[in-house]
């Protein structure tokens, strides 16, 4: 399992800016938003919180194709769903993996981010904590949808349209959780919710993208 | 006699040609009769004015946009516990009247919320789980037209409908909490009969009875049609073998 | 005692039957080859034989954990090196030791060289030296030889007759020379399914009704 | 006859026009592809010799 994280970490970084690219994106996302909606600090800091999550919703929606398509097309996958590792832990270590490369920049980078769209002290650790606990499960699912779309040729579109709706109540509560936290209102439910959501993610999704894997590879 | 023996597609067709003219007779019957009832014969409401005759389509609707998914909910099950074909290609049938429904239900509500709250859109709980429910027959949908092998495309959409259940329900509880309904109950509240007079309530129940007969009429008329697909690309293929 | 035993086995490949009626047995120390024309079902076969996919009838009893498959692409991470590669699966599979892989496939010069900058034959040596690190019995092999020069399958039928010779077996699909010629050879041509109006079986769901 | 509907004639009106126009598609759509689906599967069942239906 470790040899598998570390395999997949290696590709990452060997394939070039698998760690800068939905960093990259990112900070794209952040630098366009003001041109759209004006320079006002107070404006931007208000829609701070929703750009961020939103922005780290599209970045790792951007490699989530990747996750399963490459070792699918070279004949890894096979290989891997006929080796004694469980394909479950396949699964979960592939998203670990994504999240690790995507999510993870994302999260340390966010203060940064924050900063250029005018968020305050505290609102930024907010961001950083919704962040931290609702990435993985942006991860974990976006693998359920790259299980999904592993065989099809023109799964690219397919699969945000399949994922993006499961990550309505994540986006909702992370970015509730950020609003909340920064105007000093009570933080539990979302905070709870947003961690519960992600906890639950991770317990029980690997096993429906290794159901549909063992489908996809018949 | 189980009712497993409908899940063979002999039995199905045999079924299915026998009670469609029945089902598409009462489904009409009480559509029209409901919807002229509703349309003609029922006063305006003191305070919506004759909008309050949207109802008759947009409550329905409503109703069936969400059972629709459960009922695709159950099939599914069905198909993965139990390997029965009809009741996968039941699901895949019941999708694109699923989403249907769920149109008319949100375009209705735009139309009747234009001029009860002055807009057409509101980021409403109902309206917008609506919306999401939209999506997640889009998606569904989309995944079954993608896949060519029809075993792998209803394993795969039935999973998908299973987790997209969760998440539905998840996302209707983070929509209520993220926008605590302003316009839910100020208007009609329609979940609780006795807030709505009798006047109202009948014809309302027959246009409810109306289009679930009308779900069951299209169901089995694309039921068949998928069942005479599956064989249509099975001949063909032997065809190509040969 | 049997390594690998098929009875009366049937597979489908997109919901119509391939292959029906299938039986044969694989002792250990033995090697069978499996042959037909293009299209047969081999390689569907072969899956269905790994697990990847579940046959329409019949049994396949194989011990756990003794197989390792090898399919037509060999599953290589091109920015990998070639100790990476088989390092990887070697701890992947529990057996750690890569050493003799590469000398048994002659891979020593190539060690450090990333997968992508190898010949296609030396791509296939390092998938079948992915083999020997899985420490596995039984091997079950789709096409070995392809785009291996003749030099090369002289190394590959020596690894075989090694592996054979230590206890193992091996199963092998292919419609070229393997140069085993001890290898029992098996045509899958009469056990093409027949259609179901000669009395084979339907695809089930597929045609039934009416 | 025709009920009035009042200042709202044209909201209600425009919800019954487009829910019913919906469902007349799917209705029709439905209806189509199965006519379509049957007729081709009659055609390949007579080409193939074995019809039995």
């Amino acid at each position: 399992m470790i040899a598998l994280l570390l395999r997949d970490l290696r590709l990452a970084i060997r394939a070039g800016g698998g760690f800068g690219l939905g960093l990259a994106f990112f900070l794209i996302v952040v630098t366009l938003v003001p041109f759209g909606v004006g320079p006002e600090g107070g404006v931007l800091a208000r829609i701070a919180p929703g750009i961020l999550w939103v922005g780290a919703l599209l970045a790792c929606l951007l490699s989530l194709d990747r996750i399963f398509a490459l070792d699918f097309e070279d004949g890894s996958l096979d290989l891997l769903a006929t080796a004694p590792i469980p394909l479950e832990g396949v699964v979960t270590i592939k998203a670990v993996a994504h999240w690790l490369t995507t999510g993870l920049p994302l999260v340390l980078a966010a203060p940064a981010f924050g900063v250029l769209l005018h968020l305050e002290g505290s609102a930024n650790f907010w961001l950083v904590l919704s962040l931290a606990l609702g990435t993985p499960a942006l991860s974990v699912l976006g693998a359920f949808g790259a299980a999904l779309t592993v065989g099809l040729k023109r799964g690219g579109l397919l699969l945000s349209l399949l994922v993006l709706p499961l990550y309505v109540p994540t986006l909702i509560f992370g970015a509730e959780l950020v609003r909340r936290g920064a105007s000093g209102m009570e933080t539990q439910v979302p905070l709870l919710m947003l961690a519960g959501i992600t906890a639950a993610c991770i317990a029980v999704v690997p096993f429906a993208s290794a159901a549909a894997i063992r489908v996809n590879l018949r | 006699m189980s009712i497993w023996e409908y899940a063979n597609p002999k039995k199905f067709m045999q079924t299915s040609s026998w009670a469609l003219p029945w089902v598409a007779g009462l489904a009409l019957i009480a559509l029209v009769t409901g919807l002229v009832w509703g349309f003609f014969f029922t006063p305006e409401d003191y305070k919506q004015g004759s909008t309050v005759k949207i109802i008759y389509l947009h409550v329905p609707s409503a109703m069936m946009a969400i059972n629709i998914w459960v009922m695709m909910l159950v099939t599914s099950l069905v198909w993965l516990i139990r390997r029965h074909h009809v009741s996968a290609l039941a699901a895949k049938a019941a999708a694109p009247v699923g989403m249907v429904m769920t149109l008319i239900a949100l375009v209705t509500g735009a139309i009747w919320g234009q001029p009860m709250w002055g807009t057409w859109w509101e980021w409403d709980p109902r309206l917008t789980s609506f919306l999401i429910l939209f999506l997640f027959y889009l998606g569904y949908m989309a995944l079954w037209e993608a896949i060519d092998n029809p075993d792998t495309a209803a394993d795969l959409t039935g999973v998908l409908c299973l987790v997209g259940s969760v998440f539905a329900v998840l996302s209707r509880y983070a929509v209520n909490f993220w926008n605590q309904g302003l316009h839910q109950g100020a208007t009609l509240s329609m979940d609780k009969e006795e807030n709505i007079s009798d006047v109202y309530w009948y014809p309302l129940l027959l246009c409810i009875a109306g289009f679930i007969l009308l779900f069951v009429t299209l169901v089995l008329i694309r039921t068949r049609t998928e069942i005479r697909a599956r064989r249509l690309k099975a001949l063909e293929a032997r065809e190509r073998m040969a | 005692m049997n390594a690998l035993s098929v009875t009366d086995l049937a597979v489908s490949r997109g919901g119509l039957p391939v292959l029906e009626g299938l039986g044969f047995t694989l002792a250990p120390g033995r090697a069978l080859v499996l042959r037909g024309p293009n299209g047969i079902g081999k390689t569907t076969l072969l899956r269905t034989l790994a697990g990847l996919q579940p046959p329409l009838a019949g049994q396949i009893s194989v011990p756990p954990e003794a197989m390792a498959y090898a399919a037509h692409a060999d599953g290589l991470k091109a920015t990998l090196s070639v100790t990476e590669n088989l390092r990887f699966w070697a701890s992947v599979y529990g057996t750690g030791t890569i050493a003799r892989a590469l000398d048994d496939m002659n891979l020593r010069q190539l060690a450090d060289r990333a997968a992508m900058s190898l010949s296609a034959g030396q791509k296939r040596r390092l998938g079948l030296a992915r083999l020997l690190v899985t420490g596995r019995p039984i091997w079950v092999l789709d096409e070995p030889t392809v785009s291996l020069d003749a030099a090369s399958v002289a190394l590959f039928a020596e690894a075989v007759r090694t592996h054979l010779a230590g206890g193992g077996a091996a199963l092998m699909a292919t419609h070229i020379d393997l140069g085993i010629p001890e290898a029992e050879v098996l045509d899958l041509a009469p056990f093409k399914a027949r259609t179901p109006e000669e009395g084979g079986m339907s695809g089930g769901f597929d045609e039934a009704f009416e | 006859m025709m009920t009035d509907l009042g200042k709202y004639a044209d909201t209600v009106l425009a919800a019954y026009a487009v829910s019913i126009g919906l469902l007349l598609a799917i209705v029709i759509w439905s209806l189509w592809k199965g006519a379509r689906v049957k007729r081709a599967l009659e055609a390949q069942e007579t080409r193939m010799g074995r019809r039995n239906g």
